[in-house]
């Protein structure tokens, strides 16, 4: 099995490799065969992988490859810990990014970067593999930051623009500043557990659960401090609320890493952290309030954003951050299995909405404003059909996959007893309403009411070239068909099965989901369930005063934003988050930097003491020089002067006056 | 097998004549003297890297010694040697000239012959400050390493490079002597010069912290530590681009080295009792130099605050020893401090020589070095932007680069010591791409700035070596760091055990 | 009791002549009455019973350095008015260092640390006799190296002065030994070849 | 009968001419040199009194020495006045500042 392991893993480094440096050598479509093979290879020994561990009985694979460095005991190693639910995130990476990556050779068809992009999204398959199937804390941060990088070269891709090269350098510092966190956390668990090896840290932090040390003068458990910081992390990766800023303005990148990086895969790179570090988070009450409260504020909160959202990526972006607000709601309601659960099914159904929007975006000849759309279902019906079945996962409408991961995840807040979790129910629920709302505006903006197209956009979408779209549409067609089932299918094994049973730890006391599993009776029950079900009535009421606004009465949107312009205004300007961040943090450090600088370096060191000292010198010899007078007599008076000191001193030591 | 080879004289006095040779044979000629300069520095790398092959790595004393009797009026005798600590250091060396002699190819067409010559000579003492066992030869070396660079930056410099060069000169020499006077009182508790014997001199606390404030005023100007480090950034932007590749690459690294070898085991209670200070200090440089790094609008500045940044790295890990060991860190994780500092300093070595290079780069083509003249100059280097874009990402500590070990090393250990030590170390991560990357925004990426930014040509054949090599080297050491980690643990191991035992 | 007339006599000329030499207005007058001082303290000395010292010091003193002084004097026409003024304003500030060195000394003296009644009035006994024979005893057993550095210094003093005010006459020629020794064959010889003339007559 | 102190008298007051004359003309080297002279002189009549009354005849013998090294001064002084009257041609010491710092 190793072999295979690591040709999974290697298959998109060497595309990566030989597209990125020998791009102009072999050409555009050598470069895209070779990448998309890669990731083909790679998206097929996942799925046999995960056919091997779910039924071929293969157990936990948990080995090093190298001795990256050794440190007296310590060592370093990169090595490789595939179990179930590496497994899973391998096959959700790879089938995503092969989808992607088919999607790309459409939408980047006339690109000059061809080679390049396709380098980058094979380079960020490798490092996504890495981070997901590392068995240890060193590769996982290794894999953090390459991810990281990678968002960064991808969301800068066209950097000739400056709204994107602003972009990739938030994107970037925020990623570091959730990095910073997730290095003490690091720090922590080899501190407090001396290893830096999962296995061993989690047998140490089991061993010994109410560890404590000193911080801020308090004592705190070890298990929460490292927890917390290993969520400052995950918040920044995933873009939880305070680190959040990145994601909207990542949408500057090309749509479809958008759909790659931002919507199925980097960002859920801080829900997979928390699901394998399950066993340390179980251990702190306080970190898992932490995380379910973030989360229900992200998922409430980002939603409402999306409302007065105009740019169709940025719907769909704040829908993500809403996504994941609700993935870590279920992670801190100790429902890891639900989070993952939910992170599998949403890396499709937003990975088609966003293909979607590329598509509507490419049709449109590069038009992204919604206002400037309208009535598109006529042009691309396939387009039009696979995002209605997306919208409809996203909603959560019974026995789409995203009714099942979504309404496990509000039942088993609901079930959970923690700090917070009644506050994170109402917003669980509450966001359905707020999900249905935005999805259903989108859906009706762009492909019902009358046709708002710009001349321009409506003469490229008559006459489409005839080979770009089918390449997209492929993929399109491919991710919808497990938005629609996938759910139906592995509810049952994933989330009342053992299906995760070796990979994520929960203790008995607030196991959520066990308590969900004794009424579950099956898939096609839970889906009838709906009836009874408070979230499904929410989605329907948000789809309907969708239609009713964007369809039935669109005259009466003016009135109401003419009425809500306060509430709209802030949710135009996201809270303030963003200026916040500018002017404080960014705008604070350069001027204390330039403070710093000016004051400490020029005006105190180099001023006041190097050169000062030098000045101090010069005016003190150009005093001396006066004594120098030239004249006989004064050199004479001086010397008969220091005569009769001198022989005063002798006689006033001789008489014994000193 | 080499042990029998006098190596190190070989290594320090082959370049040496080799520069006199450049100086003598083609002062009229630059090719000749650019092939001969190519030559002997070819061939002192090739020595350095039989060095490193026939070094042992288990053993944690001296090897390669050579020991003859020099002034015997005061027992002063030449004597070399290097352990795990000097070796790699010497090794640098070697290959940074090799750069720089290559770096300099077209490039300096004023006097090349003496140019190379004060490199290669430079070359020799510098290999000399890493080998000499005794305190004096070290001294007398630590003060003719300052000619050349003063020659260097005061000849081929930029506009006002008078003032700078005589900073640099003054500065560092008003240290150094200070260290002579320590050196002095040491021999006559020693009775010996030799470095091996000033080591367990147990003196008394108050002796011990005069000499460890000598030690500290020539080798914290040397680092250069935070309130000492002015003289940096004016003597990178007036040098040349091999100027600052040496002066970044090895001269910064000699403080560090004399750190190790002279403050920490000689006076081990003076260095814990004081050891506030220069974590103080050190974690100042980390941040107050990374946030006045971000607003320099001068390319070789930005660089030279962030190598300032880098180092404060460096002297945190050696003194944070002591605190790790107080605050139930083990032994293992004050070693892990010691081969985080040591390997920072060997990255930075080659990270801040390929930045300089880069800057050298531009301004063979632009002439400037503001970054505001530059603008989008991707669009027309695209392979020079790929290049520039890695060494920018070393910079900031990204793993899988060399940048990223010692970093990471630093702080893990560090924590140990405390957490607010690790909290404040790690904000180097945030600033170091803060200053790291919105430079490249506003250099390599973006729109066309301007027609210059317009007529840039990308690198030749030359540049990409050089930049591919430093490349090489450099993701080699972040992906598999090990063979120099375990080439200096044992050498590590034993100054720990020494500063370590008194406390 | 003679010998105190005389000592007070003498002693009395010796302070006026003394003062003349500082205050006279003319050179010249001042160097005479140089000359007196050294007269009179000659003759106090042969009364304290050193007469070689008094016969040396009148030698070389009167006969040597004041003709040179005198010399000196006549050869240079110094305009001594412009050396008259700015006489007055010192004068506070010497008369004050004046006062004090005069206290110190009677300090000393008057501390009775040093008796100098008890020193005596009598001439002791080392001294009587023959005094050159009693000097020269001294001179060339003990004081044998200084006296060949006091000599040196004489000579030094002759070189000295003479290499200061000696001045070559111009337009007179001299041989250069020096130079004429270190010429080489190429300095004095030119080969040429020039081609030999044809005898017209071939 | 003489008494040592007479002789001490005598040579301090001698002594403070000197002194005097070096400080009130200041500006004439000549008498500048003659007045070292004075003060020369005043210390050879110490050196005689104590070396008449101690009974120690080394007294004299250091009086020779300053003699010769008294005389070697002045024609040196001499030499160089007259040097300097040819360059300078004044000696009036307020002129010659060209050392000035």
């Amino acid at each position: 099995m190793k072999s295979i392991y690591l040709l999974v893993v290697l298959a998109p480094l060497l595309g990566a490799a030989v597209a990125g440096l020998a791009g102009h050598v072999i050409g555009r479509n050598n470069a895209h065969r070779l990448t998309v093979g890669a990731v083909a290879i790679s998206a097929l020994l996942s799925l046999f992988v995960l056919y091997q561990h779910v039924w071929g009985g293969v157990g936990p694979f948990n080995e090093t490859i190298y001795r990256w460095a050794s440190v007296g005991a310590l060592n370093f190693e990169v090595g490789f810990l595939v179990d179930r639910l590496t497994a899973l995130m391998m096959v959700v990476v790879t089938s995503v990014s092969l989808a992607v990556h088919v999607y790309t050779i459409g939408y980047m068809h006339d690109d000059p970067g061809y080679q390049r992009f396709f380098s980058y999204i094979n380079l960020f398959t490798f490092s996504m593999l890495m981070l997901v199937m590392a068995n240890n804390f060193l590769q996982l941060f290794f894999g953090w930051e390459a991810v990281g990088l990678v968002s960064y070269l991808l969301i800068g891709f066209w950097y000739r623009k400056e709204t994107a090269i602003v972009a990739n350098l938030k994107a970037f510092l925020v990623n570091r500043v959730g990095d910073f966190g997730f290095l003490l956390g690091i720090a922590a668990v080899l501190m407090y557990y001396k290893s830096l090896d999962y296995a061993e840290v989690f047998a140490a932090a089991t061993a010994a659960p109410t560890m404590t040390l000193s911080i801020f003068g308090t004592e705190a458990l070890v298990a929460t401090v490292g927890a917390l910081l290993l969520f400052i992390g995950a918040m920044g990766k995933s873009a939880q609320v305070p680190l959040h800023v990145w994601l909207p303005d990542s949408m500057e990148g090309p749509t479809p890493i958008s759909a790659l990086i931002h919507a199925a895969t980097m960002v859920t790179a801080g829900i997979f952290l928390v699901a394998r570090m399950s066993p340390i988070f179980e251990l702190s009450e306080t970190a898992l309030s932490v995380v379910l409260v973030l989360g229900a504020i992200t998922a409430l909160f980002m939603g409402l954003v999306g409302l007065v959202q105009t740019d169709i990526k940025r719907v769909i972006a704040y829908s993500t951050l809403s996504q994941l607000g609700y993935m870590f709601v279920a992670l801190g309601a100790s429902a890891y299995a639900a989070g993952v659960f939910h992170l599998m099914t949403h890396a499709f159904f937003k990975a088609l909405l966003f293909l979607g929007a590329g598509a509507v975006i490419i049709a449109l000849h590069h038009e992204q404003d919604m206002r400037k759309m309208g009535n598109l279902r006529r042009y691309l019906p396939m387009t039009h059909i696979t995002m209605l079945l997306g919208t409809l996962a996203l909603v959560g409408t019974p026995f789409f996959s995203g009714y099942y991961s979504k309404d496990v995840i509000i039942e088993a807040v609901h079930a959970a007893d923690r700090f917070g979790a009644q506050f994170a129910w109402w917003a669980v629920l509450l966001g359905v309403f707020i999900t249905a709302l935005y999805s259903f505006r989108l859906y009706f903006l762009v492909f019902w009411g009358e046709e708002r197209l710009d001349p321009k956009a409506k003469a490229h979408i008559t006459h489409l070239p005839r080979y770009v779209l089918p390449v997209m549409q492929w993929p399109l067609v491919a991710l919808a068909i497990p938005s629609v089932v996938i759910g139906y299918l592995t509810i049952e094994p994933m989330l009342f099965g053992d299906f995760f049973a070796n990979s994520i730890v929960v203790n008995p006391a607030n196991d959520v989901l066990a308590k969900k599993g004794a009424d579950f009776h099956g898939p096609f029950a839970f889906g009838l369930h709906a009836a009874v079900n408070p979230a499904f009535w929410l989605t329907v009421a948000g789809a309907a005063t969708a239609w009713f606004f964007y369809i039935y009465r669109p005259q009466w949107l003016p009135a109401i934003n003419q009425r809500a312009a306060g509430l709209v205004w802030v949710l135009k300007h996201q809270y303030g988050f963003d200026a916040l961040y500018r002017v404080v943090f960014a705008g604070g450090g350069r001027w204390i930097g330039q403070a710093l600088w000016r004051g400490g370096d020029q005006r105190v060191i180099d001023g006041l003491i190097v050169n000062g000292t030098a000045r101090t010198i010069g005016r003190v010899a150009g005093a001396l020089r006066g004594v120098q007078s030239g004249y006989l007599y004064h050199y004479a008076f001086v010397m008969i002067v220091g005569l009769l000191l001198l022989l005063t001193l002798f006689v006033g030591s001789w008489r014994g006056w000193f | 097998m080499l042990q029998g080879w006098p190596l190190l004289s070989l290594l320090i006095w082959l370049p040496i004549v080799g520069g006199v040779g450049v100086l003598l044979s083609s002062q009229n000629n630059p090719d000749r003297a650019r092939w001969l300069g190519l030559g002997v520095a070819g061939l002192v790398f090739a020595l350095a890297l039989a060095l490193w092959g026939g070094f042992e790595a288990g053993t944690a004393g001296m090897q390669f010694v050579e020991r003859t009797a020099w002034i015997d009026a005061f027992g002063i005798d030449y004597a070399l040697g290097v352990d795990g600590i000097a070796m790699p250091l010497v090794v640098l060396t070697a290959f940074a000239t090799l750069l720089v002699v290559i770096a300099a190819w077209e490039v300096v067409q004023y006097k090349p012959a003496q140019y190379l010559a004060a490199f290669l000579i430079m070359e020799g003492i510098m290999i000399g400050v890493f080998s000499a066992l005794d305190a004096i030869l070290f001294y007398v070396f630590f003060e003719a390493m300052l000619i050349p660079m003063f020659l260097i930056i005061g000849i081929w410099g930029g506009p006002n490079r008078i003032y700078a060069t005589l900073k640099f000169f003054l500065y560092t020499f008003l240290g150094s002597v200070m260290m002579l006077v320590a050196l002095i009182y040491l021999r006559t508790e020693a009775g010996s010069f030799a470095i091996a014997d000033l080591y367990g001199l147990n003196l008394p606390l108050g002796t011990q912290t005069l000499v460890f404030l000598a030690f500290l005023a020539a080798f914290a100007v040397k680092v250069p530590m935070f309130p000492v480090h002015t003289w940096l950034p004016d003597a990178h932007v007036e040098a040349p681009t091999g100027g600052s590749v040496i002066l970044a690459a090895i001269t910064l690294k000699i403080g560090g080295y004399g750190f190790l070898r002279f403050s920490l085991p000689i006076t081990p209670e003076a260095s814990l009792a004081l050891d506030w200070l220069l974590i103080g200090l050190s974690l100042i440089a980390v941040v107050y130099i990374g946030l006045v790094a971000m607003v320099q609008a001068d390319l070789k500045k930005l660089i030279a605050y962030s190598s300032i940044a880098h180092m404060g790295f460096v002297t945190l890990a050696f003194f944070l020893i002591f605190r790790i060991v107080a605050g139930g860190g083990t032994e293992d994780s004050a070693l892990l401090a010691l081969q985080g500092g040591m390997v920072q300093m060997i990255s930075h070595g080659f990270v801040s020589a390929a930045m300089f290079l880069c800057v050298g780069v531009l301004y063979d083509r632009m002439h400037t070095r503001r970054i505001a003249d530059y603008g989008g100059v991707a669009n027309r280097m695209p392979v020079f932007a790929g290049f520039f874009v890695l060494f920018a990402m070393a910079n900031a500590g990204l793993p899988g680069t060399s940048g990223f070990v010692g970093e990471f090393m630093v702080i893990l250990a560090s924590f140990q010591a405390g957490f607010w030590y690790a909290a404040v170390a790690g904000l180097t991560l945030i600033l170091g791409a803060a200053y790291s990357l919105w430079m490249i925004k506003r250099v390599v990426y973006g729109p066309v700035n301007n027609e210059a930014v317009e007529a840039l040509s990308d690198i030749n054949r030359r540049e990409l070596v050089l930049l591919g090599g430093l490349a090489a080297v450099i993701v080699l050491f972040g992906v598999y760091p090990a063979p120099l980690l375990d080439v200096m643990e044992p050498s590590l191991n034993a100054l720990l055990r020494i500063v370590l035992a008194t406390p | 009791m003679i010998e105190k007339v005389i000592f007070y006599v003498f002693a009395a000329i010796l302070l006026g002549a003394a003062i003349l030499v500082i205050t006279a207005r003319n050179p010249v007058h001042s160097a005479l009455s140089l000359v007196l001082v050294f007269f009179t303290s000659a003759a106090l000395w042969l009364l304290a019973e050193a007469e070689f010292l008094g016969i040396a010091l009148v030698l070389v003193y009167v006969g040597a350095v004041m003709v040179l002084f005198l010399f000196v004097v006549m050869m240079l026409d110094i305009n001594t008015a412009v050396l008259r003024e700015g006489f007055a304003r010192y004068l506070p500030l010497g008369a004050l260092v004046g006062v004090v060195m005069v206290l110190q000394m009677l300090l000393v003296l008057g501390s009775g640390e040093v008796d100098l009644a008890g020193l005596g009035s009598e001439a002791a006994a080392g001294t009587t006799g023959n005094n050159v024979r009693l000097i020269g005893s001294v001179l060339y057993t003990v004081y044998v190296y200084p006296f060949e550095l006091a000599a040196m210094v004489l000579l030094l003093a002759i070189i000295a002065a003479i290499m200061l005010t000696h001045r070559r006459r111009g337009g007179t020629k001299h041989q250069n030994i020096n130079s004429q020794v270190r010429t080489r064959k190429e300095d004095r010889l030119r080969m040429v070849n020039m081609p030999s003339e044809r005898r017209n007559d071939s | 009968m003489l008494a040592l102190s007479d002789y001490l008298v005598l040579s301090a007051l001698l002594f403070s001419i000197g002194m005097a004359g070096i400080f009130l003309n200041r500006k004439n080297a000549i008498v500048l040199l003659m007045s070292i002279e004075l003060i020369l002189l005043a210390v050879n009549f110490n050196f005689i009194a104590f070396s008449h009354f101690l009974g120690d005849i080394h007294g004299q013998v250091f009086v020779f020495f300053i003699l010769t090294v008294a005389a070697a001064e002045s024609a040196i002084g001499l030499a160089i006045l007259v040097v300097l009257f040819r360059n300078r041609d004044t000696i009036n010491v307020g002129d010659l500042d060209s050392m000035k710092g």
